[in-house]
């Protein structure tokens, strides 16, 4: 039964990346690219991955959305239409397909327990996370501490989109198009004639906080963890400015904050790992922080989840802002 | 019997929230304009969605999901009306004509 | 019912074709940008089509272990959650880039981009 | 564990606990920039000294967070990963002190602590891809530095470092993600992430179309990233575009990681297990690699702008570097990794005299440059050494690896012989692209006299990094030692199964 809704979501998957990318209006399709995304996430869920289902929602389907919009208010929204059909790559595509689809016949199938990846690495990690760890979830074990060296790694590339999102817009066009200041205000106001839409926006944005609260603090006993939490709360904010103005959520998140933030996330992050170092064991071996390893693991993993967590929410937040606050030249 | 009662009800709710997704998506292919749809939509999104999740409620008992589930029609409740009256005010606002009787042939089954 | 289990792995390549086609035969930056996101998604149901197990529940062990319980592997997931991450990344430089572009040049276009840098 | 043992590391953690720090500061004053050129002269002091380790003692491993290695991630530091270390912080090392001057003349002040910053990341990121022996960690620390230097290149002083940017960007992403798509499939047939593990594994399922898959994609994905012919379009764009400092930085080493990267898959994973599969693989390049020499000299015959003509001339040395990899020989692959060290030499010294130039001139078009031998003498005898040395005329680095170059292709016999005259055929087009320089650095009088008047010798740090490197080539020129020890124990070890 799980199976069969397995596919009709995955056939839909697939009509909405085929409608994303036929739609001219970028509006549209960036709307369409909202709607993949969700129904990928809803398809993550029925194959057992719902930490990534939850993240895949709250990224895909939610912030990069926002991102989408704010990027076409800037940029327009048609897409010119090109009438010349270009032969070679198609060419290029349909052996690539072809090679792909007659490799599959040799791949493992779906759900098939004997496939290699489920006889080498990953049982040792669903048996030994109890002992060594013991927090239920195995994927935040995992995350934060067997690769947390991974994880660090992701901080420090959504650290280096904030910094090369405000490095990149820091820059200004040497001659300003024009636009009032009155249409820029009108810009960032949001929806503020839309007094039924904010009241009820409004009560939604606590509960959105606090359910990332949920998420970041008790995700290892339950889906979540650091990524999800921050993606959650950032999309909190950017509702917030969506419904109150872009200028209020700039006000209220301000750039310089941010970027602390964001680099003391990441900062503190790394400063886990060399405190074990200092402590004697190698880079992010929690087991030295604490006399009993296995504390030591909760307390690292504790810490560098809320890196995580900061470093995200506050990056998503500052690149929110930084779009949305952009005059359009 | 008890349980017998509650689960067929809980059948019937499901049967009857499908049912009412149903005729909201047959709904929205087949009205004229964007207004319209709107309403055909809202079928879905509140009868729907609430029969389905009350049946599921019933489905489950009391345990900690029938809690969730509830929590998921509150917000439903409160985010589907709004939603649809937000689309349907933006187009307004966009300039978007509700179509109204069919004087004009050439605006049939224009698309949005 | 073989079949049905290869199915993933068709939808897979099928995004991963139609996300290209929009990477290389799009002229919009934008488009572009979109394109590059379903192409990593293609990659994450790559991934994530991986850690399923025929009957087997999401890596949380919670409560009182069940003996013979069967978990998804959880190691594509770890690795998938991270690519997200990389993917909203990627599309928000992107983005800014665009943004940029059509600050100075007036048009996200490649064709009016290749024509205004020809003439200058 | 004592300091040294924590080295392998320390050299990828190091900058990258700073950088974050260094986008906080005030982008007042030259903080930023001693901030980053103290940090990564710190990470070059390391790898030398993991250099010489591994010279001592043979391959160091270190495991993160303690875990038993395929469970955590596991760094595995061999002759070339210490070799790699070495160029790649030596050359931010070089062209941060190099080029201070033509970054505060390029870039202003306002925006250079978050340039800095990306610097450091992008150093990190490459750092990071050497040392790790994880092929998922690998991919992470690729997108670390590929977004960094998509930051750098759009700092650029003109629009196109925008779109030059932007194509850089998707052309990474998408190599970055065919990466992990094979990286993917890999995976899925072996259960394992960790590349000796995966060697291991592999042996059980090397004649599935799978792993044939995987391997082509890994291939194609690192190609895209290297610039290898015919997916090199972005390459002299980005140098050309970028600010001056950074192109010193990516021309030495940004896209030799992504060979490095090629390199192990090939000879760890591919060809160990795949045998005659992986030689049809490699076979398929070896036309490219040709195809990308001629070209690429052929097309910097014609290019107007001297950082445009190196991006070319690195687009043929990279087809060099690839032609070494995929002649699946040991000679072969020695080859490669010597030219590794060699070229990164070459080029650091060729576009540190470039900076100068541009610095003095502002522009990088040859045809204004007219004069500048007599009025920068210094800058341009560096330029025209280390031009000799891209040559390939004895004497100098880039002579070691053509003749290396040379004997690993004669081992294939009659298909040898073309490839060698080819080579050449492809230096004699280096020889035209450079002597067009000498003629209008020595020969030419300036169009306009006047605009000459200002022009003085480049500053001195500059000129003393830049005569470091040229001497550097004509050292590892005359004493080769080094590059050829550590090449030769890592092609040891791929040969001789050892690992």
């Amino acid at each position: 039964m799980i199976a069969l809704i397995g596919l009709v979501t995955l056939t839909l998957v697939a009509v909405a990346a085929i409608a994303t990318v036929m739609a001219t209006n970028l509006f549209v399709a960036s709307m369409w690219f909202g709607i993949f995304s969700l129904l990928m996430a809803s398809n993550f869920f029925i194959l057992d991955a719902a930490d990534v289902a939850l993240t895949e929602a709250a990224v895909g389907a939610g912030v990069s959305t926002v991102l989408f919009m704010g990027a076409l208010a800037l940029t327009g929204e048609k897409e010119a239409i090109r009438s010349r059909v270009s032969w070679f790559p198609m060419a290029v595509l349909g052996v690539l397909a072809l090679a792909l689809f007659v490799a599959t016949f040799q791949q493992p199938m779906l759900g098939d327990p004997m496939a290699p990846v489920h006889q080498h690495v990953a049982p040792w990690y669903l048996e030994q996370t109890p002992n060594l760890i013991n927090i239920p979830n195995v994927v935040t074990a995992i995350l934060a501490s067997f690769r947390g060296y991974d994880t660090l790694g992701e901080v420090i590339v959504i650290f280096t989109a904030g910094i090369g999102v405000l490095s990149v817009l820091s820059f200004k066009p040497k001659r300003r198009q024009t636009i009032s200041s009155e249409a820029l205000a009108a810009k960032v106001r949001g929806v503020q004639h839309h007094s039924i839409l904010r009241v009820v926006g409004k009560l939604v944005i606590p509960l959105l906080m606090l359910f990332a609260l949920v998420v970041q603090f008790h995700g290892k006993y339950t889906p979540g963890g650091g990524f999800s939490a921050g993606a959650l709360f950032a999309a909190a904010v950017m509702l917030y400015g969506i419904l109150e103005g872009a200028d209020r959520s700039a006000k209220a998140m301000p750039e310089k904050v941010m970027l602390r933030l964001a680099a003391f996330g990441a900062t503190l992050y790394t400063s886990v790992g060399l405190v074990c170092m200092l402590l004697g064991g190698a880079f992010l071996d929690y087991n030295v922080l604490w006399p009993d390893p296995v504390v030591g693991q909760y307390f690292g993993i504790l810490l560098v989840e809320f890196g995580v967590g900061l470093t995200v929410t506050t990056v998503l937040v500052m690149i929110f802002n930084a779009f949305a606050n952009r005059p359009t030249y | 019997m008890m349980e017998m009662i509650v689960d067929g009800l809980s059948w019937l709710l499901l049967a009857g929230g499908g049912f009412f997704v149903l005729v909201g998506g047959v709904g929205v292919i087949r009205m004229p304009d964007l207004y319209t749809r709107i309403h055909a939509a809202s079928v879905t999104e509140t009868l729907g969605t609430m029969l389905i999740l009350i049946g599921l409620m019933l489905h489950s008992g009391w345990e900690l999901a029938t809690f969730k589930l509830l929590a998921i029609l509150v917000f439903l409740l409160f985010t589907g009306p709004v939603s649809s009256y937000a689309l349907g005010n933006t187009a307004l606002l966009g300039g978007l004509k509700p179509e109204l009787g069919s004087q004009d042939p050439s605006k049939e089954g224009r698309d949005l | 019912m073989t079949l049905l289990g290869l199915y993933n792995y068709w939808i897979f390549i099928l995004l991963l074709v139609v996300g290209l086609y929009a990477v290389l035969v799009k002229g919009n930056y934008v488009k572009r940008m979109i394109g590059l996101g379903i192409f990593q998604s293609a990659v994450f149901l790559l991934y994530i089509t991986m850690d399923k197990v025929e009957g087997g529940t999401g890596p949380i062990m919670q409560g009182v272990p069940v003996p013979g319980q069967i978990y998804a592997n959880p190691i594509p997931q770890v690795l998938i959650l991270t690519a997200i991450v990389v993917g909203i990344a990627v599309t928000a430089l992107g983005l800014a880039l665009a943004i940029r572009i059509r600050e100075e040049y007036g048009s996200i276009e490649e064709s009016d981009i290749r024509r205004l840098d020809h003439e200058s | 564990m004592t300091l040294t043992e924590q080295f392998p590391v320390l050299v990828v953690v190091l900058p990258l606990f700073v950088a974050p720090l260094l986008a906080l500061l005030a982008s007042r004053g030259n903080l930023p920039w001693l901030v980053a050129t103290v940090t990564s002269a710190l990470t070059f002091a390391m790898a030398i000294a993991l250099a010489a380790q591994v010279m001592q003692t043979g391959v160091i491993y270190y495991e993160l967070g303690n875990w038993p290695v395929p469970f955590g991630i596991g760094l595995t530091i061999g002759p070339l990963s210490a070799m790699m270390l070495m160029i790649i912080s030596g050359a931010s090392t070089v062209a941060l002190v190099a080029g201070r001057e033509s970054m505060n003349a390029e870039v202003g002040k306002a925006h250079q602590a978050l340039l800095y910053s990306c610097w450091l990341l992008a150093m990190t990121g490459l750092l990071g891809i050497t040392v790790t022996g994880d092929a998922f960690n690998i991919f992470v620390f690729m997108e670390i530095s590929s977004l960094a230097s998509y930051v750098m290149v759009a700092n650029g002083p003109k629009r196109q470092a925008l779109t030059a940017s932007f194509k850089y960007l998707v052309t990474g992403t998408l190599g970055a993600t065919f990466y992990l798509i094979g990286v993917g499939y890999l995976y899925m047939m072996t259960g394992t992430l960790n590349i000796a593990d995966m060697a291991v594994r592999l042996a059980d399922v090397s004649d599935t179309l799978p792993v044939m898959i995987a391997g082509g994609f890994v291939i194609l994905g690192v190609a895209l990233k290297a610039a290898l012919f015919p997916m090199h379009a972005w390459m002299p764009n980005a140098y050309q575009r970028a600010p001056t400092p950074v192109a010193i930085f990516f021309a030495a080493c940004a896209t030799k990681v992504a060979l490095f990267v090629m390199l192990r898959f090939q000879y760890e994973l591919l060809l160990p297990n795949l045998g005659p599969q992986a030689a049809f693989l490699s076979s398929w390049l070896i036309p490219l690699c040709v195809g990308g020499f001629l070209v690429g000299s052929a097309v910097a015959m014609f290019e107007r702008d001297l950082k445009r003509m190196l991006g070319y001339s690195s687009v043929a040395q990279l087809g060099y570097i690839v032609l070494g990899i995929s002649l699946a020989n040991s000679a072969g692959v020695t080859a490669a990794m010597i030219h590794f060290f060699n070229h990164a030499l070459i080029k650091a010294a060729l576009f540190v005299a470039v900076a100068g130039m541009v610095l003095r001139f502002g522009s990088s078009n040859i045809e204004q440059l007219a004069g500048v031998g007599k009025r920068m003498p210094w800058t341009t005898l560096g330029f025209v050494l280390a031009g000799v040395s891209l040559i390939g005329v004895p004497l100098t680095a880039g002579f070691i690896s053509k003749w290396y170059l040379i004997q690993a292709v004669l081992e294939l016999g009659g298909l040898g012989i073309l490839l060698t005259i080819l080579i050449l055929v492809s230096s004699l087009m280096a020889v035209v692209y450079i002597w067009k320089v000498v003629e209008v650095a020595y020969f030419k009088e300036p169009i306009d006299g006047q605009s000459m008047v200002g022009v003085r010798e480049t500053p001195m740090p500059l000129l003393v990094v830049l005569w470091v490197l040229v001497l550097a080539n004509i050292w590892f020129g005359i004493d080769p030692s080094i590059p050829i020890t550590l090449a030769e124990q890592e092609a040891a070890g791929f040969f001789g199964g050892t690992r």
